[in-house]
């Protein structure tokens, strides 16, 4: 009996070699439980050990596996062949970011604004451990709980045509882990963030597209939290103009 | 602002086309909703003839309006019409995912607060073209 | 040179803990945290459950520590648990501090919740996600320590020692195929457990065991090694995790007739709420057993993916399962089609932790200078022969801190380090790989290699062992380990080679197992996770004692060497 | 605040008033001004006009109706201009865009203070 199979079109890029990437059709089993990453894993196990890119839980929570799929930014651990049938299935790197090799992209830059937004607890005064917890109530939680959800999966950047005309941009993901901090009630470090966030490169830039959200796997909802940045920015602006001296210290 | 990163060798470093916005639907709707801008600025420009012409008297008036009535600005307008139509509708659904409302200690779902703004918009079109035709 | 005082490999959440802690000691240190993913892609993201510490007036350490070292079957360093239960407040508080968004009471305070095996609600959670969020508070937070150096996605190929001390290590730079030399006075290994010797596990791809094998080549003795962790409930086929919170929460385990088959087990009676250490609350090692024995009396279902019983949910309603298990109804929609809210969850044993690992102290200290270790990749020893859920993500809370602090005390005290022998050892580990891998030309590919490793360990190291079976098991192992000599890489090239990792990685599998089959063939006693059905008894008089493997060019030599007893003698171990 | 000073947010909050009043009013008046009047539905004769524009009230609110969107459009229309690749021309880009909102807001002033 035949066996079914299905067609992925990966794309390839061989740093030393290759000028342009460009597209290797691979013909699979196909089985309806298998998504796009268990296609890559059989193409690398039995057909050609050369082909490169990043994976790991296979659970949808390290996001390691972030590419496009039929041009849309995917996990590929969640991605299944039977979605996207009869196929042929495009398999490409993560759109806007520089391509290391085949599928595997550079996310050095995100790595870098992650840390410009501070994502970390600012406190005037640091309570000492053995007074217990800072108290928080769930609703306290509720309200940046959700921007707390991102795993980084640059799956935001990816659709992200803002991100991809102009690199500085901060983007999607930075911008809601910074805000996540801004709302969250232990927290009393938005006068160092949210400049930051609110710098030109920072949530101006967002013309709000929309897709952040769209794509996002988790359900932050990135473009939510870029929108609300500006406006707490526009606040802040027109404040520090009609209280040049006072408002928020 | 800093300087863009300098490109590292061996990375290959995608291009963005200007046509890029034809790649995906949801490209494609962005960009209509953002050239809506440009029809609702035309008719706004032309309304403000509108009412220079008005000042000039009711020669310049009439005349002005006739040309409105002329196929190429109908067409115009129907066509303005409808791009104005869909900045209401994304405006009003992309304001209530940004702006939180709240009733004590639970947020108000942004589809009800969407919901209340299609609300307040119809009964204020309304209230409007009521206005228009009571005075006409 | 790449020059650092404390270089912690790994950066998962012991890593993070333990560079942190690092940080903090003193001022003058440079840290370095090296990992062959991106932090935020490391193993502990996919801890669900919670984390254990005595947080209220009704807990007590005594009562932490006596479930945990009866949960391990009296197996565990008594010494080790009494700190561990005594640090885990102010560690769990500590990440609270950094931002952790556990789950809340209306007063404010933390939640807590019940959890197999424990005697009180003590597992502080953030929904089921725990590990996510711990690991990502952890991360972000070390964002703030600008002498914390990090070099992702580099993979640690060798230890360097001079003079019987640990100097750094040599490691490969993914990005450009480089092998260099990171020197550092003190090496932290957290590269968590090896479940991926296991053809089916809730262990992501990562997990193979290299910090143990790196130590294992050096010299320094695996503890405890047979004992693996089986989770009751994983998703039959991809063995995705379920988490125990799940039953915590107070979700049912039931066979094919629809029946709570766990009351035939002597974990009765059966309740409506769950009750602490009953029924679906109690510990894995026994639950796993329960699901084999239900099995073998023909009372599962069986499907694609072999025999399973069913988890279900649905009693617990849309806005329990909504509001504590979010993730649960995410996974079981995404990957086999089920709203456990509607129905209930098909789940099977599945291999999930590593109760042995690198030997070492209170402090994290192993037996070579200059070498420490925490997280699962370490064997302190607390979790003994089975550990209690929640007890994972503390002990790398708790011994990743430690090892931290007392790392970086060993590297102010130690003079600075002289390169130029070590230049030499990493070139020589560089010809290395060269010879091994990017300019051999054998027949033998790395898939299957590790497909037979993984077939064997299922079939001889599982749930039930016996002699002829673990030997059977180890005879493969050392066969395979000859034909890996002979293993052939496609990919040559220096960037981002994926298949020499692979191969790397192959190579730490097959130590662990073999340091696994050959451990588990030497206890002849029932003990937590090790069941062996030609010993069903355990066997204090001769195994109430940790095994230790050390590397041999014949495989591993097993030793022995005591546990520690203080305050809780050994007793019967009945739930 | 430490915050490098950007005009970002001034041109933002404009464009976003705009949006809200293009969102509102815009729609009904399109219709009444751009198809049902010129095509008869709705007389709206010369007299009436005056009287209507006259009033100071209704002369705020053309003058809201009117300029606001113009930030709205100049706003949006400056990113579709660096969406269509002139990203080198940013900074004449955001000026002639502003700036003619500027203007119209200007010209809308002079129309309806003359009538």
């Amino acid at each position: 009996m035949a066996e079914e199979t299905i067609t992925l079109e990966v794309t390839r890029y061989r740093p030393r070699e290759d000028r342009e990437p460009r597209a290797q059709a691979f013909t699979v089993p196909y089985r309806k439980d298998w998504v796009v990453l268990d296609a890559l894993n059989h193409i690398k196990d039995r057909v050609d050990g050369t082909l490169t890119y990043r994976w790991s839980c296979r659970m949808g929570v390290c996001g390691s596996c972030g590419m496009m799929v039929n041009g849309v930014p995917k996990l590929t651990c969640a991605a299944f062949l039977r979605d996207y049938l009869p196929g042929p299935i495009r398999v490409e790197p993560l759109a806007y970011f520089p391509v290391i090799r085949d599928l595997v992209v550079d996310i050095e830059d995100f790595m870098g604004k992650l840390r410009r937004v501070m994502p970390w607890i600012i406190r005037r005064t640091e309570q000492p451990l053995t007074a217990g917890e800072y108290r928080q109530t769930p609703a306290q939680l509720e309200a940046y709980k959700q921007f707390s959800m991102c795993i980084n999966c640059m799956l935001c950047y990816a659709a992200c045509p803002v991100y991809g005309l102009s690199p500085l941009f901060i983007g999607p993901a930075a911008i809601a882990l910074g805000y996540r901090y801004n709302l969250d009630s232990r927290d009393e470090g938005y006068h160092l963030r949210q400049p930051i966030l609110a710098e030109a490169v920072g949530v101006w830039q967002c013309t709000f597209v929309g897709e952040c959200s769209a794509v996002c796997p988790k359900g932050v909802d990135p473009a939510a939290a870029i929108q609300r940045s500006k406006v707490a920015g526009a606040k802040d602006w027109f404040l520090s103009i009609l209280l040049p001296r006072g408002g928020r210290s | 602002m800093s300087a863009p990163p300098a490109p590292r060798p061996g990375l290959y470093y995608p291009k963005m086309p200007a046509t890029w916005w034809l790649r995906r639907p949801a490209y494609l709707r962005f960009m209509l909703r953002e050239v809506s801008s440009v029809f609702i600025a035309i008719f706004l420009a032309v309304l403000m003839v509108q009412v220079y012409r008005a000042g000039q008297g009711p020669e310049a008036y009439a005349a002005f309006l006739e040309r409105l009535a002329s196929p190429g600005w109908i067409a115009f307008h129907a066509v303005a019409l409808g791009f104005a139509l869909y900045h209401s509708v994304t405006w009003l659904k992309l304001t209530a995912v940004v702006q939180v409302v709240r009733l004590g200690e639970h947020q108000v779902p942004p589809r009800l607060v969407a919901a209340g703004a299609f609300a307040f918009w119809g009964i204020l079109s309304l209230a409007i073209l009521f206005a228009v035709l009571l005075r006409s | 040179m790449l020059q650092h005082d404390v270089l912690v490999i790994g950066g998962g959440g012991a890593g993070l803990r333990a560079a942190i802690a690092a940080a903090e000691e003193s001022d003058r240190l440079s840290i370095g945290v090296l990992s062959k993913v991106y932090p935020m892609r490391s193993h502990t993201v996919s801890a669900e459950g919670g984390t254990a510490a005595v947080m209220r007036e009704n807990d007590h350490l005594d009562f932490h520590a006596k479930d945990t070292i009866f949960g391990g079957d009296f197996l565990s360093d008594q010494d080790a648990v009494e700190v561990f239960v005594r640090e885990a407040p102010a560690e769990v508080i500590q990440l609270e501090h950094w931002g952790c968004p556990w789950s809340r009471d209306p007063d404010g305070r933390v939640s807590v919740r019940p959890f197999g095996g424990m005697t009180v609600n003590r597992t502080l959670y953030a929904a089921d996600k725990t590990g996510f969020h711990m690991l990502h508070a952890l991360f972000q937070t070390s964002l703030k320590y600008e002498k914390i150096v990090r070099y992702d996605e580099w993979f640690a190929t060798s230890l360097l020692v001079e003079d019987g001390k640990v100097c750094g290590v040599a490691a490969l730079n993914l990005h450009d195929g480089q092998v260099s030399p990171v020197t550092a006075k003190a090496v932290i290994i957290c590269t968590g457990g090896g479940g991926r010797v296991y053809p089916f596990t809730t262990n992501a791809a990562i997990k193979t065991g290299d910090g143990m094998a790196l130590a294992y080549r050096a010299g320094v003795p695996l503890k405890d090694m047979e004992f693996v962790q089986y989770h009751p409930t994983g998703l039959p086929g991809t063995g995705i995790l379920i988490t125990e919170a799940s039953r915590s929460e107070g979700g049912h385990l039931k066979n094919k007739d629809g029946y709570r088959y766990l009351q035939d087990y002597g974990l009765g009676p059966p309740t409506d709420k769950p009750v602490h250490r009953k029924m679906e609350l109690g510990p894995r090692d026994i639950l796993s057993r329960c699901h084999i024995q239900e099995y073998q009396k023909g009372r599962t279902f069986d499907g694609p993916y072999g025999h399973y019983v069913h988890l279900d949910l649905r009693h617990l309603g849309e806005k329990v399962i909504d509001k504590q298990l979010p993730f649960v109804r995410e996974l079981t929609r995404n990957y086999v089609g089920i709203d456990p809210v509607h129905e209930p969850i098909p789940v099977r044993p599945v291999v999930h932790y590593m109760m042995g690992g690198i030997s070492t102290d209170l402090d994290g200290a192993t037996v070579l200078p200059g070498l420490y270790a925490a997280g699962e990749t370490a064997c302190v020893s607390i979790n003994g022969a089975n550990r209690l859920g929640s007890n994972s993500l503390t002990e790398l809370l708790v011994f990743g801190a430690r090892a931290g602090r007392a790392a970086a005390r060993d590297a102010l005290g130690r003079p600075p380090i002289r390169s130029n022998p070590l230049a030499q050892l990493a070139a020589d580990e560089r010809r290395r790989l060269n010879e091994r891998f990017l300019r051999a030309d054998g027949r033998e590919r790395i898939a299957e290699i590790r497909e037979e490793m993984q077939k064997a360990m299922e079939k001889g190291l599982g749930i039930y062992r016996d002699r002829a079976t673990m030997q059977e098991t180890c005879k493969t192992l050392r066969h395979l380990r000859e034909r890996f000599a002979h293993v052939g890489l496609m990919d040559r090239d220096a960037v981002f080679n994926t298949e020499l990792i692979a191969a790397l990685e192959l190579e730490s599998l097959l130590h662990v197992a073999e340091t696994i089959a050959h451990s588990a063939l030497a206890r002849e006693e029932s003990r937590g996770a090790h069941t062996r059905t030609d010993f069903p008894k355990r066997d204090d008089t001769r195994f109430l004692k940790h095994s230790l493997a050390t590397h041999t060019p014949d495989g591993p030599r097993i030793d022995y060497s005591p546990v520690t007893i203080t305050r809780w003698p050994p007793e019967e171990r009945k739930y | 605040m430490s915050t490098r000073k950007t005009s970002e947010p001034f041109w933002w909050g404009l464009f976003s008033v705009g949006g809200v009043v293009a969102a509102f009013l815009v729609p009904v008046h399109l219709f009444i001004h751009g198809l049902a009047v010129p095509l008869g539905w709705i007389a709206f004769p010369h007299a009436r006009m005056l009287a209507l524009v006259g009033q100071p009230l209704v002369k705020v609110y053309l003058f809201v109706l009117i300029a606001l969107p113009l930030y709205h459009w100049a706003h949006r229309f400056r990113f579709v201009l660096e969406d269509l690749g002139l990203h080198a021309l940013r900074a004449p880009i955001a000026v002639g865009c502003y700036g003619s909102a500027v203007a119209g807001t200007v010209g809308t002033l002079w129309v309806l203070l003359r009538l």
